[in-house]
């Protein structure tokens, strides 16, 4: 079953509508993680970074993590937004909100869900620099 | 068996198109798949690693590739 | 040394605000806090929250989480905002947003930050019910 | 000496003022200071606790008070 507020965007990630999506009267402590792309990696001047999705395997895998979230955090509510295409420095590339009733909860789920989506989700990013692009961690 | 092959990331610049149809012959186990892919396309040797999706989802040790499936080649993720 | 992105306000808190004043192109991991007014507690509906502070202590208190932040953490940037007066269920009462180059540290210090001033900070709420009010953990 | 004392939360309506003024002769050090407020409003001694701030600082124990001092009730706190 799919999950409601779990979304690839080829659009810049609207943070306040993902933080609306789970902010709820009963859920006193939200947390947001935003993945900004860096103005640099190792030192070296990133231009611009490309984010491609195998889009439905990754909506998938990032309905799991959602699941996975619900079956931990019974209590916690859960938004889940990756954009692709180009993205300049400073743009989000992910946008996740986790809201529970009480705060430490909604820390825990957020970083679950983040680290999560960093190993399992099949999105790819390609940072362009002046003098070529890299596929990052495709090689050791 | 025929097979079409989505690609993705590197290993769509490695194999220089986004989808590819082959004519399958080897066992249909994902890891004699995977190794007929090694030695097809050399540099996916030098990957992190690489992962198969069978029908969006990652594939298990030991699963069978069927005529009709959805196969995708997952390099090392890097999202967020 | 007062740290520029610290406040004590009446107005509602701009999340997005807060969020710009962290979010620069070296620093890839944000993580935001925010916690809003419930409608219960414990069971019983909450009408309002009336939050008061000693200003000028809180925002000193307020000021060593940021210093004492900045040393665990050297990369993090931290801004913190309260809220004062009068809020309504759903409403933010604080928001607190921290960037560092990479994710793991910006959850640790952002968690570190709600933890202390939770226990540090003089500000004081009182919970609005149907039938009287209570200054939330003044007794036991 | 004479102190100003500010008020705040539920120390605010136990005294019933924002800010009082004592013209207080016992020992200068805070521990004699927070018994003597104790036993001048005995609804102090139902909170979960209290403390003093001595110019916006929590005080030290055994620290003392000055003349002039901005002396401040701090019951527990519960911001955010």
């Amino acid at each position: 079953m799919s999950h409601p507020h779990i979304h690839i965007t080829d659009r810049p990630i609207d943070t306040d509508l993902v933080i609306s999506l789970v902010a709820l009267p009963s859920q006193g402590g939200l947390n947001v993680f935003i993945g900004n792309v860096r103005d640099q990696t190792k030192g070296k001047a990133v231009l611009r970074l490309e984010y491609e999705a195998y889009v439905p395997m990754a909506l998938s895998e990032m309905n799991k993590i959602a699941q996975t979230t619900k079956e931990q955090w019974p209590q916690a509510e859960i938004a889940i937004y990756h954009r692709v295409g180009t993205l300049k420095i400073g743009e989000a590339a992910v946008v996740i909100a986790v809201s529970t009733p009480h705060r430490a909860q909604a820390f825990a789920a957020c970083q679950f869900a983040i680290d999560t989506l960093k190993v399992s989700v099949p999105i790819w990013k390609k940072e362009v620099f002046e003098d070529g692009e890299v596929w990052v961690a495709a090689h050791p | 068996m025929k097979l079409q092959i989505l690609l993705f990331g590197i290993t769509r610049d490695i194999v220089g198109q986004q989808k590819i149809e082959l004519d399958y012959t080897g066992p249909s186990d994902i890891e004699s798949f995977k190794e007929m892919l090694q030695h097809k396309y050399p540099e996916m040797n030098q990957l992190s690693h690489f992962k198969i999706a069978i029908n969006q989802e990652f594939a298990q040790e030991g699963q069978s590739i069927n005529e009709g499936d959805e196969i995708a080649l997952i390099p090392p993720v890097s999202g967020g």
